[in-house]
């Protein structure tokens, strides 16, 4: 029982955390944290199958794409200054 | 023909999926015909469908999981007339845009006939279904086929930030009919809409239900663009690629209201039965999102934007209808949303054709320009008609059942509402017609330097107008085929009756043939003349925008100037097209409908 | 703590409402999105949630034990895939708007080209 | 509005909002307790009727199968929509000139990782397609497999194989799976009416709960949503990637 409280409010927080990180890079990282401790709280709600969902999808590939796309900004703001408008 | 109820949503799916999986090695010309050729499919299957369903309902349950002792296992699609007949006008114009595309849209890969086929899919498959989370799958579907099509033109920053504020906006509310969706299911156990109907009907609404309702109807309000969830629409709408536009000023706004009145119906009319507040709030809402979107349209210059608006006004107008909550304004609505989609289709098409000629949209650069363009002055002046609902126009007759039953209702004021908004839309398209293509008005001195006409009587592709006439000639075919309202008001009563609707879901009950409603239709003279009336209204409107300034100004018309003017300055300094201001203006609309749903409902 | 998870769920809809609201960056608005979304989940697993139900999985324990309901897990698991293709959608129309305009900050290009 | 406003604006609102959700939300039952019916008779009969242990595969894959469908063609549409919209920029990135792209060339990526992401991508890929094949038996099935082994691609990259990644990637095959994943659902439903049955009845020999090979169409069905979504998010990881394909030409790395 204190352990589900306790996961509910970490995901509260969580939650609440990702939105406050207002540097994507590191929002980035939060979010991953925060898609970890969904995917405790959906084994609490005693539904693995969500739990695996959630871990692969948003606590790994949902970040990643973050990243990348990130990434892929920095690389314009380095390269492409002459064909912007 | 058992399947047929599956088919018009598994056969694009299958083809578009086929045309992403032969991407690389498929000719353009093969996408275009195999696309034009499922679309016309999918037409003439839904058309079949509405068919079979003016005969009794139509239920098809996936997987051959029947309900037992009244617990719905699976999915069933639920076909009604209303329902088969917006999947219907979704395939008539899917045809006329891939018809389109076909000559006008240059650089597509099948990649767009995909999404296009996807999209028409999800548009069928949220007209039949009937289950609550099957119709939020495809509303997503929908959604995110639209973000992805309405994103097309990438070369266009506008285009991209309409696209990013539309997929944000609609994605809030799509969240938010899921959280309507988990309230009612944590309270039923249910997610088929006759047995959640069942369910609720049980008990008088309390505090569950009202918010339940609130989240689904702002949710789906988010797609209607009822206002104030409107911001996202007119530069996701104005910068898609015309034949996308078509879909969706014709289609996807209405699916919105057709999905407030759809759960509505099934699903709340138990518990909230007999609500004159929440007829109320409605109208509300129905009146700003009009009045609204109608003063927009008029402060456009933009083609695509000024049609945009007139989206968000009729949309209002529909609204309405639906908000009386009795049969007789829905069958209303229900042919006033069909025959209005056909016509702002066929004026998204000529709006093309003054495009691709003149390689403008703006109302001011184009000043004069279309004088070479006969067919699309002609196209575009019948569509302003067809927006006024000036008979014989499907329109027309639309909107006759609507004032009638505002006025049986109590709400007679509703007719002017009705004058009013059909006068702003209609004059704002006039405005813009006469000034392209009459060149009445003065010219803007930049316009007359870039002053680049038409080719002297230019060919146009029949492929081009082709589809305007088409949609043009089927809006006509609404206000002139015999009987038609009678039909639609015995299919507006078949949809009001839950208990029906529930018996023949839950039970299989066939039920008897559709009540045929011996309706006397009221005299056309009066709606006929008010009709007419607002036509010359927005004639009258253009004339004066377009009329040279005489220098002393009446003092009534400075004083007017001085409210208007102002008033202009705020209204388009509010639709700022940014994100935050979108889905701040979301929430301030959750709470201030909640809030008076809360209070009616006490 | 009997209206604890809604509670969370309620509150993680408008955190992410707020987010977005006051972001300056889209890639962090995007972000705030899928927090609004996780909310949805968390509200359907937590209706269909049974106190002692085990999963709803019979591989190890015989039919018949009491079991949380599965449906409101089928509802979540394909939407949470789902979600994360849609927020690269998103993901992807803003790096395109970052090559237009050189920002992501939606305040700066409130412009337009009317 | 100004930031300022806005905020302002949004936070009364949704004080208002938030009392409203509040409100509605006391109205369902207490935390714990279900109301039923849905999933009671649900995890009551489907092992019997379907022959697989884990019900919520057999709720995802032949009770709501038709929804399924609908997620799966919307994972679909945003893979198709996000190759629209980086088309164009993918077109530029690679008229980049290559001294250009040289200069900002990534560091090399050092050979322990190089050889720990190879040798990861085995157990990767065999997990991946573990949890494809035991969806309707265990938790997990096409979706999260289908995640597992894009992840598998990424190591690939990670490694610093690009140019083996390009290989192993060839858009064509990609773009083959990705709709062959897509239209093996329908075909699946299509099997039903073939079968004198409705659309995505489920018509393949049942089996034994807790076989392999067993619930009739699931494992099919989970089969073409693993394709479906790991060529999907190869799809998603390369097209963000495409932007890196210019700092790792092939012969810079290797």
């Amino acid at each position: 029982m204190v352990l589900e409280v306790a996961v509910f409010l970490l995901v509260a927080a969580g939650g609440t955390a990702v939105v406050l990180t207002r540097d994507p890079l590191n929002q980035a990282i939060v979010a991953s944290f925060y898609g970890l401790v969904l995917g405790i709280m959906f084994l609490v709600f005693q539904a693995p199958d969500v739990a695996l969902s959630q871990i692969t999808v948003g606590a790994v590939a949902l970040p990643l794409m973050i990243v990348l796309a990130l990434a892929k900004v920095r690389a314009l703001a380095g390269s492409g200054k002459d064909d912007r408008e | 023909m058992g399947a047929l109820p599956a088919l018009p949503v598994a056969v694009p799916l299958l083809v578009a999926a086929a045309l992403v999986g032969l991407a690389p090695v498929i000719r353009r010309q093969v996408a275009d015909a195999v696309a034009l050729a499922t679309a016309l499919a999918v037409a003439a299957l839904c058309a079949a469908l509405l068919v079979q369903a003016a005969g009794g309902p139509v239920v098809y349950w996936f997987g051959g999981w029947r309900p037992r002792g009244g617990i719905a296992l699976g999915v069933a699609f639920t076909v009604d007339p209303v329902g088969a007949g917006f999947a219907t006008l979704a395939g008539v114009l899917a045809v006329a845009a891939l018809v389109y595309s076909w000559r006008i849209f240059e650089a597509v890969s099948p990649l767009y006939h995909a999404l296009m086929l996807v999209f028409l899919a999800a548009i069928v498959g949220f007209c039949l279904s009937g289950d609550l989370f099957n119709m939020f799958v495809f509303y997503e579907l929908l959604s995110v086929a639209a973000y992805a099509l309405a994103g097309y033109h990438t070369e266009d920053p506008g285009s991209l930030r309409g696209a990013l504020n539309f997929a944000m906006t609609n994605s809030v509310g799509a969240f938010l009919v899921l959280a309507g969706i988990a309230l009612l299911y944590g309270r039923t156990g249910a997610l088929n809409l006759a047995q959640l109907g069942q369910t609720l009907a049980a008990a008088p609404a309390d505090r569950l239900v009202v918010v339940a309702f609130l989240l689904l109807m702002v949710g789906f309000f988010v797609k209607a663009a009822v206002v104030p969830f409107h911001f996202w629409l007119a530069d996701a709408y104005a910068l898609a690629p015309i034949p996308v536009g078509v879909l969706f000023a014709g289609v996807v706004s209405e699916l919105g209201l057709y999905a407030v009145a759809r759960v509505y119906w099934t699903v709340f009319s138990g518990p909230l039965a007999g609500g004159g507040g929440l007829r109320a709030v409605l109208l509300l809402g129905a009146v700003a999102t009009a009045l609204l979107g109608g003063v927009m349209c008029v402060l456009q210059h933009h083609l695509a934007r000024m049609l945009a608006y007139a989206t968000v006004s009729h949309v209002g107008l529909t609204l309405a209808g639906f908000a009386l909550l009795a049969p007789e304004g829905l069958a209303g609505a229900v042919l006033y949303l069909v025959a209005d989609g056909l016509v702002k289709g066929a004026l998204f098409v000529s709006i093309g054709l003054v495009q691709h000629h003149l390689r403008d949209i703006r109302e001011l650069e184009l000043h004069g320009r279309g004088r070479d363009l006969p067919w699309a002055a002609a196209l575009m002046a019948l569509g302003a008609l067809g927006l006024a609902g000036v008979p014989p126009f499907g329109t027309f007759r639309g909107k006759a059942l609507m004032e009638e039953a505002a006025t049986a209702a109590g709400h007679p004021w509703l007719t002017a509402l009705f004058v009013a908004v059909a006068a702003l839309t209609s004059a704002a398209l006039l405005r813009a017609a006469g000034r392209v293509f009459l060149g009445i008005g003065v010219p803007r001195i930049d316009a007359l330097r870039r002053r680049v006409r038409a080719a002297p009587h230019p060919h146009i592709h029949s492929t081009l107008i082709g589809p305007a006439v088409l949609l043009l000639a089927g809006a006509l075919a609404l206000g002139l085929a015999p009987g038609l309202p009678g039909r639609v008001e015995a299919a507006a009563e078949r949809f009001t009756d839950r208990p029906a609707y529930a018996a023949a879901v839950l039970q299989g009950a066939t039920g008897e043939a559709a009540r045929t409603t011996h309706h006397a239709p009221g005299s056309l003279a009066v709606p006929a003349a008010l009709a007419v009336l607002s036509a010359l209204l927005g004639a009258a409107l253009a004339l004066a925008a377009l009329r040279p300034r005489r220098r002393p100004a009446g003092r009534l018309t400075r004083a007017a100037g001085r409210v208007w003017a102002p008033t202009a300055a705020v209204l388009r300094d509010l639709h700022s097209g940014n994100v935050g201001d979108s889905v701040a203006w979301l929430v301030v609309g959750l709470a201030g409908f909640g809030t008076l749903l809360a209070l009616v409902a006490r | 703590m009997i209206y604890l998870p809604y509670l969370v769920a309620a509150w993680l809809f408008l955190v992410g409402l707020y987010g977005i609201v006051t972001s300056r960056n889209l890639v962090h608005a995007v972000t705030c999105l899928s927090v609004v979304q996780s909310s949805t989940y968390i509200l359907l697993l937590a209706v269909g949630f049974e106190r002692g139900g085990t999963a709803p999985i019979f591989l190890d324990v015989p039919v018949g034990t009491k079991a949380v309901d599965p449906v409101v897990g089928a509802l979540t698991l394909t939407d949470i895939v789902v979600g994360a293709t849609v927020s690269a959608l998103l993901l992807a129309l803003a790096v395109q708007i970052f090559k237009h305009h050189g920002t992501l900050d939606p305040e700066r290009f409130r412009s337009r080209d009317d | 509005m100004t930031p300022t406003l806005r905020r302002r604006v949004f936070l009364v609102a949704a004080a208002v909002a938030g009392g409203l959700l509040l409100w509605g939300l006391t109205g369902l039952p207490d935390y714990g307790v279900y109301p039923g019916p849905y999933g009671d008779v649900l995890n009551a009969v489907a092992v019997d009727e379907r022959k697989a242990t884990n019900v919520v595969a057999a709720v995802t894959f032949d009770y709501r199968g038709v929804d399924t469908m609908g997620e799966e063609y919307i994972l679909f549409a945003a893979v198709v929509g996000v190759a629209i919209v980086l088309r164009a920029q993918r077109g530029e990135t690679e008229q980049l000139p290559d001294e250009d792209a040289a200069d900002r060339r990534a560091p090399g990526t050092s050979n322990a990782v190089r050889v720990l992401g190879l040798a990861l991508l085995g157990p990767v890929v065999l997990f991946g397609i573990y949890v494809v094949a035991h969806g309707h038996l265990s938790p997990g099935g096409g979706f999260q497999g289908g995640v597992v082994l894009a992840t598998g691609a990424l190591l690939v990259y990670l490694s610093g194989e690009y140019v083996t990644l390009r290989r192993v990637r060839p858009v064509a095959l990609i773009d083959l799976a990705e709709g062959s994943g897509a239209a093996g659902y329908v075909a699946i439903g299509l099997l039903g009416l073939a079968a004198g049955a409705t659309f995505l009845e489920n018509v393949l020999p049942l089996g034994q709960p807790g076989a392999l090979l067993s619930a009739g169409t699931m494992p099919l069905i989970n089969l073409a949503v693993g394709v479906e979504v790991a060529a999907g998010f190869v799809l998603l990881l390369s097209e963000f990637l495409e932007q890196t394909l210019v700092l790792r030409r092939p012969g810079e790395v290797t």
